[in-house]
């Protein structure tokens, strides 16, 4: 039991609290909402967090190292227009070509705030505040405030949000989803078996600790923002493939529900601790909340965000007061095989 | 003990320089390393050794100067640098990543960690490396909850797991009580003696210095003073170089005195899985002790009568009235002062001025009636405590972060006296602290007992708790083992109750 | 002491020189800038922003931040609408809106204090939340209830050319500026940013000084609300959506450090006045929309590049040099 | 009269939205033809910054000594007191597509189509698609801060009481804040909480695109319809392929064509804008300004009429 408990790490432990809190959301609307619990309410959930899950991984990845970027909901935008343009011209480009020009435009731009940050040591929220604004121009001014029509997509991008994978009775996993795993799994392995990796955690843990021992800090802080970047790229173009029609808003607003997700999901906003599990989970949690409030009839339209509001703080609430005493427990129990 | 010193230094320091805006921290200093040696270097606070490791290791740039690496010039512009170079530093104040378990903090830097992080073996290595200095950590643990004589321990660990040519610990024994630094030396000895290390020490206990180093270099006001083998010096005429006058460094022993009027009385404090049953009485002008290994817990004792963590049981009674302790701002009424372990992470502003951090908890002293400041008095006070204490500093507006270790302790010290507290609990007061200025403190605090404060003392130093107190409270893992009268006390009664043999209340 | 106050020189003397280079190019550029009228309305069209700015600058050199003060601006416009179309007196259903603000800001800082919640979690959740109780209270209508004095007052001048709101802004930033430099409560604010533990094994209540400030960023908030609706005579639920980010925008442009303990209000002045004036100046260029936020956002970056650029540069020669 | 100067500005509810751009083009062709020396400019305010960025250009233009604006109001009567304070400074101030509530502060409304009008185009259009069997349908709207937006439905509201709609039901009002995303989920929260619904009504361009969308992606496209206002250019394939076998518009070139006109000729003083006055607007021919029924004060002038598209016609106008 003790050796469990050592073993159960505090952010393994944060994960389980985050399920353990997902399970109570869903059985309290299973019973105020009639057929709520069923095939379409995972499909369209575990959908949608494919979208806000990958770009909650790569703010994750960002937020590690005692950054910040706000500039993600503007890449997404610019990215889904990018693509979107150009395969509305051009209907003979592969997806593989398609999926590489978004991640290599997201990585792009990601690079440059990459670079003002780590290399110009400007603070990140200064920089990415400034480059939300400053891509976002870019996307109009590219797209001279045109959209881009759902009629002048290839059928394969039109197809893509309804292609399965894996299909029982009428739950489906759907390919998008399937993708967002195999990302959640890649990064989670990164994070946490390589050393670059536990070197993004000591970034941000103590960043003149990091600097002492000699980690190349200005580099690794650098890369967190290009695999956000490329990230917010890969979700742009999931957003494209999804809602067709990308107009200059595209993705805004995107930036705080991304650090939302991650919060909710117990990575720390000054850097050093949380996991991509966490995130993603943040993420599921913050989508069925969304998506549970919208189908119960009971909460009129505007009652909805209140509701969102004070559900989001509460779990955070809930969630940071039995990691407390979930931790003490912890310590006493192991301490007392020590002593 | 042979001094097997080859003709060939591993690293040497030439005619280093370096300036810092008021201050010339480092003049034209020179100093050689040879393997196999232990080099100890010693100073008051604020001559400059810290700047000369910082320099060596990359960490800051020397104005002028040069360095060898075993004969060659080389430029060393940061601490991966000097880790390729076989250089690895313990600096003065440990920089952990609280985030990270203790043995990722271990092994993090090592440049042959390879691609993938292998947990298991990380683990286990870092548990052995620890098993030998004699430190029991939890290494699956975060670093974040440690002591501060813990995370000193941990910084050990890791620069020892390096494979180094030339090893630099800063004052690495100063949180560190009898036991531990045993246990650090005697792998201090091996690396020397099996793996030909060259390890340059720095210490303001002369004790250490006198049992451990080879040679010895004494640094005044940024200047080279003298470099010897240890033994052609003595204790008497090192302490003359380094202060440049004669010094009464030994204990002024304590004068015995009527028990006077009972000030506080602590019956059965505990709190659970940290310390259990703590009772003791304290008396107008007494100072207790607080002796014990490392992580007996006496930091937490003294941190629940601040009411930073309370404890869940037991009851403290000031002047007769029981009082319920449960803030540091309660515990401040009161009259209680608590003078920190970790100067730099709870103890001062360190962007903030001398001033400022000298006036800060008693700033209610210092408004006018709408809130507002009175600069002129604040600066009063403040001069009035960088003359009393000398306090070694171009201006009471310098940044405290700028000030030299020992120096940033006196003005902590300042800190709390001008609460006009009636009980301050000093946690570790000579941490970091020259033989001078030791000197001073020791006195300080007699002068204050003298004058009806009541003062309990946590100190990892040894003679140091023996000469000082009235009485000493030994404590293990949480529990209290005995309180003794100053004089039945001694370097072995406190040790053996330390080390686990309880004995009867006295 | 005295270094410090030189870097802030320096650096408020690098925003000065932006300020007036804008200043020279906007009146090159149109002879209307430098009319009163133009000047007057550029203050009065952001002077619920540059309000809720200086509050911002306490909470921010805290090192927290409130993300809910747009949304708090909304709801107690909102309430405020309500209770007046409710039949109830003005003056009371503006004291009335007042607490509620200081209420919403407690509300923040009760979470943050108590269960030691990052401020950027509470708040982004009170974004939403705030913005979900005003659109609770007038639903899709927009209301427009409020007595003509009111809304003279809103929108007439009354000093000279100076409307209400443009004076509480000045005796709020006399007031700012008064207490961050010279009060004991400043003091506990940039310590309390610079290392909170120590603060707090100082003896000093943190927590008090947290909750005050939240709940008086509540309580600007909410009075900027009320401006506002003075200024637009009407309230709706979507009032000053999304203005949390030009807020604070404007603080950080004015030198105060995200990571809390340094910065000033001298700092945030001139920011306020460069983003205004650039923005003013853009308008009467005649370029709106998004090529205005895209050169503020530019502006935001160059305003700590160029002072960066000098170590830049050092740095860079230092690695080629090896 | 042509060749007289007045600096005209044409404020849509914010950039990169194709209709206005539409409007845009309809008033350069009219300013082309009135050889106006002054300047025509379009200018709007970023969709994260509508209402204040709106009060923002309309009070700049006013201090520019601008002669008169055209304003697709997003801003409800809080824009009032400026267009006011532009009115007496002796600005023209015309609004078109959403008027001002109150009309204070306006001269003149250009409605596209009469707003009562409007109501009864969904309603029929809803009849139309559900069929006679009747059924239940919801309204997928843009933002509950849009003036138009909100008298459209509750004119549909009022049309609905009519004794031949009594099968078809009204269940639900949602908004999307005419962004894709959010009008895309929101359609699909519709069907989750209405298992039996037949059609979603999106009186916004966004709206009726995303919801389109969402039905083909779910496969819904049989099941349940997709109708509203909407582009035929967006909206071809989708009512070719029937997911959106029906829906209107009007044009907005047309519009902004129209609203130019009018407020060249007010603001150069060759019409004085009250009821009953008549005025040639160039191809588009003859327009009387009337009491706007809709609303309790103000003036318009209505465009009018529908275009409703459906397989037959909507290739032709995607063009
Ligand atoms: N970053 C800095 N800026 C300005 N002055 C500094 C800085 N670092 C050190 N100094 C000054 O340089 C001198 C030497 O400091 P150093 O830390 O090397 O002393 P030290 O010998 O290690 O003292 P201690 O025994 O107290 O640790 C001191 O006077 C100190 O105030
Ligand atoms: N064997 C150990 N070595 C080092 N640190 C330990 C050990 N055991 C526990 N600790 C740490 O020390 C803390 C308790 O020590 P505390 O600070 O109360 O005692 P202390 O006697 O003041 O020790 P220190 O000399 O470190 O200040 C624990 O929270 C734990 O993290
Ligand atoms: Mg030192
Ligand atoms: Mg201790």
């Amino acid at each position: 039991m003790n050796d469990l408990l050592r073993k159960l790490r505090p952010e393994r432990l944060r994960e389980l609290v985050l399920l353990l809190l997902i399970l109570v959301v869903l059985i309290f609307f299973s019973t105020v909402i009639e057929y709520y619990l069923n095939a379409r309410l995972f499909n369209r959930v575990s959908t949608s967090v494919a979208i806000m899950g990958v770009l909650a991984i790569g703010q994750t990845l960002v937020i590690l190292t005692r950054n910040i970027d706000l500039s993600v909901g503007s890449m997404v935008g610019f990215t889904a227009y990018f693509v979107g343009q150009h395969l509305s011209q051009n209907n003979e480009i592969t997806p593989l070509v398609a999926i590489f020009m978004a991640i290599g435009i997201g990585a792009l731009m990601g690079s440059f705030n990459g670079f003002l940050v780590a290399f110009c040591r400007i603070p990140a929220i200064i920089v990415t505040l400034g480059t939300m604004a400053l891509y976002r121009t870019l996307l109009v001014e590219y797209s001279d405030a045109q959209t881009v029509l759902t009629v002048n997509l290839p059928k394969w991008l039109l197809d893509l949000p309804r292609v399965n994978v894996l299909s029982y009775e009428r739950l489906n996993l759907r390919l998008m989803v399937a993708g967002m795993f195999v990302v959640v799994i890649l990064f989670q392995l990164i994070l946490r078996n390589t050393s670059f990796g536990r070197k993004l955690y000591a970034v941000g843990s103590n960043p003149e600790a990091a600097k002492n021992s000699g980690f190349p800090n200005q580099k690794i802080i650098f890369t967190a923002f290009v695999l956000c970047g490329a990230l917010a790229g890969l979700t742009g173009f999931m957003f494209l493939a999804r809602f067709g029609n990308i107009t200059v808003v595209a993705g805004s607003g995107l930036e705080l529900k991304s650090v939302a997700a991650a919060v909710v999901g117990g990575v720390n906003i000054f850097g050093g601790s949380g996991s991509i599990f966490g995130a993603v989970l943040g993420a599921v949690m913050i989508d069925l909340l969304e998506n549970s409030l919208i189908r119960w009839l009971q909460i009129s339209e505007f009652w909805r965000d209140a509701m969102l509001g004070m559900l989001i703080l509460t779990s955070v609430a809930t969630d940071s007061v039995i990691m407390k005493h979930f931790r003490n427990y912890r310590l006493k129990k192991t301490s007392h095989t020590n002593s | 003990m042979t001094l097997k010193t080859s003709n060939q230094p591993v690293l040497e320091v030439l005619n280093t320089s370096k300036r810092f805006d008021m201050t010339q921290a480092l003049e034209d200093v020179s100093l050689k390393m040879y393997p196999g040696e232990i080099h100890a270097l010693v100073g008051e606070n604020g001559a400059g050794k810290s700047t000369l490791i910082k320099i060596l290791t990359g960490l800051q740039q020397a104005d002028q100067g040069e360095l060898r690496l075993s004969g060659t010039p080389v430029k060393i512009s940061n601490s991966q640098e000097a880790q390729a170079y076989g250089i690895a530093a313990i600096y003065q104040e440990p920089l952990l990543f609280p985030d990270l378990d203790v043995a990722e903090n271990i092994f993090i830097s090592h440049r042959d960690q390879g691609f993938f992080v292998r947990w298991d073996k990380m683990y286990k290595e870092a548990e052995n490396i620890l098993n030998d200095l004699g430190v029991r950590i939890d290494v699956q643990n975060s670093a974040s909850g440690l002591t501060l004589a813990a995370q000193q321990a941990v910084e050990i660990a890791k620069a020892i797991s390096l494979d180094v040519r030339v090893l630099i610990m800063d004052e690495p024994t100063a949180s560190l009580s009898d036991h531990e630094v045993k246990q650090l030396f005697r792998t201090a000895k091996q690396l020397k003696q099996e793996k030909n290390v060259a390890l340059l020490f720095i210490s303001h206990r002369l004790e250490e210095v006198f049992e451990i180093a080879d040679r010895i270099t004494v640094l005044r006001d940024g200047k080279h003073i003298s470099t010897r083998p240890i033994s052609t010096v003595t204790k008497e005429s090192l302490v003359r170089e380094m202060v440049g006058r004669e010094v009464n460094q030994f204990y002024a022993t304590r004068k015995t005195r009527e028990d006077g009027k009972r000030i506080c009385s602590v019956k059965n404090l505990s709190k659970v899985s940290t310390f259990s049953n703590i009772s003791f009485e304290l008396h107008e002008g007494e100072i207790l002790g607080f002796a014990g290994l490392v992580g007996s817990r006496r930091t937490d004792v003294g941190m629940a009568m601040f009411g930073i963590n309370p404890a869940d049981s037991g009851s403290i009674e000031l002047e007769d009235k029981i009082v319920k302790i449960n803030s540091p701002q309660t515990a401040k009424k009161l009259g209680i002062a608590y003078m920190t372990e970790d100067r730099h992470q709870l103890g001062l502003a360190m962007p903030m001025s001398v001033t400022s951090n000298i006036t800060l908890p008693s700033l209610s002293r210092y408004l006018s009636r709408f809130g507002l400041i009175k600069r002129e008095k604040e600066k009063k006070t403040a001069n009035e405590f960088k003359n009393r204490l000398q306090i070694k500093t171009p201006s009471l507006e310098q940044e405290v972060g700028k000030l030299s270790g020992g120096n940033q302790q006196k003005v902590m010290f300042s800190k709390w006296l001008n609460t006009q507290p009636k009980i301050i609990i000093l946690d570790e007061p000579t941490r970091g602290i020259d033989v001078g200025a030791k000197a001073e403190v020791h006195s300080m605090i007699q002068e204050l007992a003298e004058n009806g404060l009541s003062i309990i003392c946590i100190s990892s130093d040894l003679p140091e708790v023996l000469a000082m107190s009235d009485r000493i409270l030994i404590m293990r893992e949480g529990r209290q083992m005995g309180i003794l009268a100053s004089r039945e006390a001694t370097q072995e009664s406190v040790m053996s109750l330390a080390m686990g043999q309880k004995m009867g209340l006295s | 002491m005295s270094i410090v106050l030189n870097k802030l020189k320096s650096w408020e003397g690098f925003l000065s020189l932006i300020l007036i280079s804008v200043i020279l190019v906007n009146s090159l550029n149109s002879e209307s800038f430098l009319s009163i009228d133009n000047q007057v309305n550029l203050f009065e069209l952001s002077i619920e922003k540059i309000i809720v700015a200086l509050i911002m600058v306490f909470i921010i050199l805290n090192a927290e931040i409130d993300l809910s003060v747009a949304s708090m601006m909304g709801l107690s416009a909102c309430t405020l609408g309500l209770l007046v179309e409710s039949g109830i007196p003005m003056i009371p259903a503006l004291g009335l809106c007042l607490v509620i603000g200081a209420m919403g800001g407690a509300f923040n800082g009760y979470w943050i204090t108590v269960f030691k919640l990052p401020s950027l979690v509470v708040t982004l959740a009170m974004l939403i939340g705030f913005r979900g109780l005003a659109r609770v209270l007038v639903e899709d209508r927009s209301i427009r209830v409020f007595p003509s004095w009111f809304e003279s007052l809103g929108q007439q001048p009354i000093l000279g050319p100076i409307p209400l709101s443009i004076i509480i802004f000045l005796g709020l930033l006399i007031l700012a500026l008064i207490i961050l430099q010279f009060t004991g409560f400043g003091r506990y604010v940039y310590i309390i940013g610079i290392n909170q533990n120590v603060a707090l094994y100082s003896g000093i209540n943190v927590s008090r000084v947290k909750l005050i400030l939240f709940t008086a960023s509540g309580f600007i908030s909410a009075l900027a609300g009320i401006l506002f609706a003075a200024r637009l005579g009407a309230v709706r639920g979507d009032m000053g959506l999304s203005f949390e980010l030009d807020i604070i925008t404007m603080v950080l442009l004015g030198g105060v450090s995200i990571f809390g303990g340094s910065g000033s209000i001298y700092g945030v002045i001139l920011s306020i006045l460069i983003v205004l004036y650039l923005r003013n100046g853009m308008s009467l260029s005649n370029i709106t929309g998004h090529v205005q936020t895209g050169v503020i956002g530019v502006l935001l970056i160059l305003s700590v590049l160029i002072p960066n650029l000098k170590k830049m540069i050092q740095d860079f020669w230092n690695q080629r040099l090896k | 009269k042509k060749g007289l100067r007045a600096d005209l500005v044409l404020m849509p509810k914010f950039l990169g939205i194709l209709v206005f751009d539409q409007a845009n083009e309809g008033a350069k062709e009219a300013h082309s033809e009135m050889k106006n020396p002054g300047k025509l400019l379009f200018l709007g305010p970023t969709p994260e910054n509508s209402v204040a960025g709106q009060i923002e250009i309309l009070t700049t233009a006013t201090t520019q000594g601008q002669d008169g604006i055209m304003i697709s109001n997003n801003a409800g009567d809080q824009i009032a007191p400026a267009a006011k304070k532009a009115r007496a400074k002796g600005m023209t101030v015309v609004t078109w597509d959403s008027p001002i509530p109150s009309s204070d502060g306006e001269q003149l409304f250009i409605a596209q189509v009469d707003f009562n009008e409007t109501g009864t185009v969904m309603a029929d259009m809803a009849l139309n698609i559900i069929g006679p069997s009747g059924g239940e349908f919801a309204v997928l709207s843009a933002s509950p801060d849009a003036s138009n937006q909100n008298a459209w439905n509750a004119a549909m509201k009022e049309a609905l009481k009519a004794p031949k709609y009594s099968k078809i039901k009204l269940v639900d009002l949602v908004y999307g804040d005419d962004q894709s995303e959010k009008s895309y989920n929101q359609a699909l929260a519709l069907l989750d909480k209405h298992p039996n619904l037949k059609l979603i009504m999106a009186p916004t361009t966004v709206g009726i695109a995303a919801a389109a969308k969402a039905m083909q992606d779910e496969g819904l496209c049989d099941k349940v319809k997709v109708s509203g206002l909407g582009l035929p250019a967006e909206m071809v394939s989708y009512t070719m392929n029937g997911c959106a076998p029906e829906f209107a518009l009007w044009s907005f070139v047309d519009l902004g064509y129209l609203s130019y006109y009018a407020t060249y000729l007010l603001a150069t003083n060759q019409i004085e804008g009250i009821v009953g006055e008549t005025f040639k607007a160039g191809r588009m021919g003859y327009y009387t300004i009337e009491k706007d029924p809709t609303r309790d004060k103000g003036m318009r002038v209505l465009m009018g009429p529908f275009t409703v598209y459906n397989k037959g016609n909507v290739e032709a106008s995607a063009k």
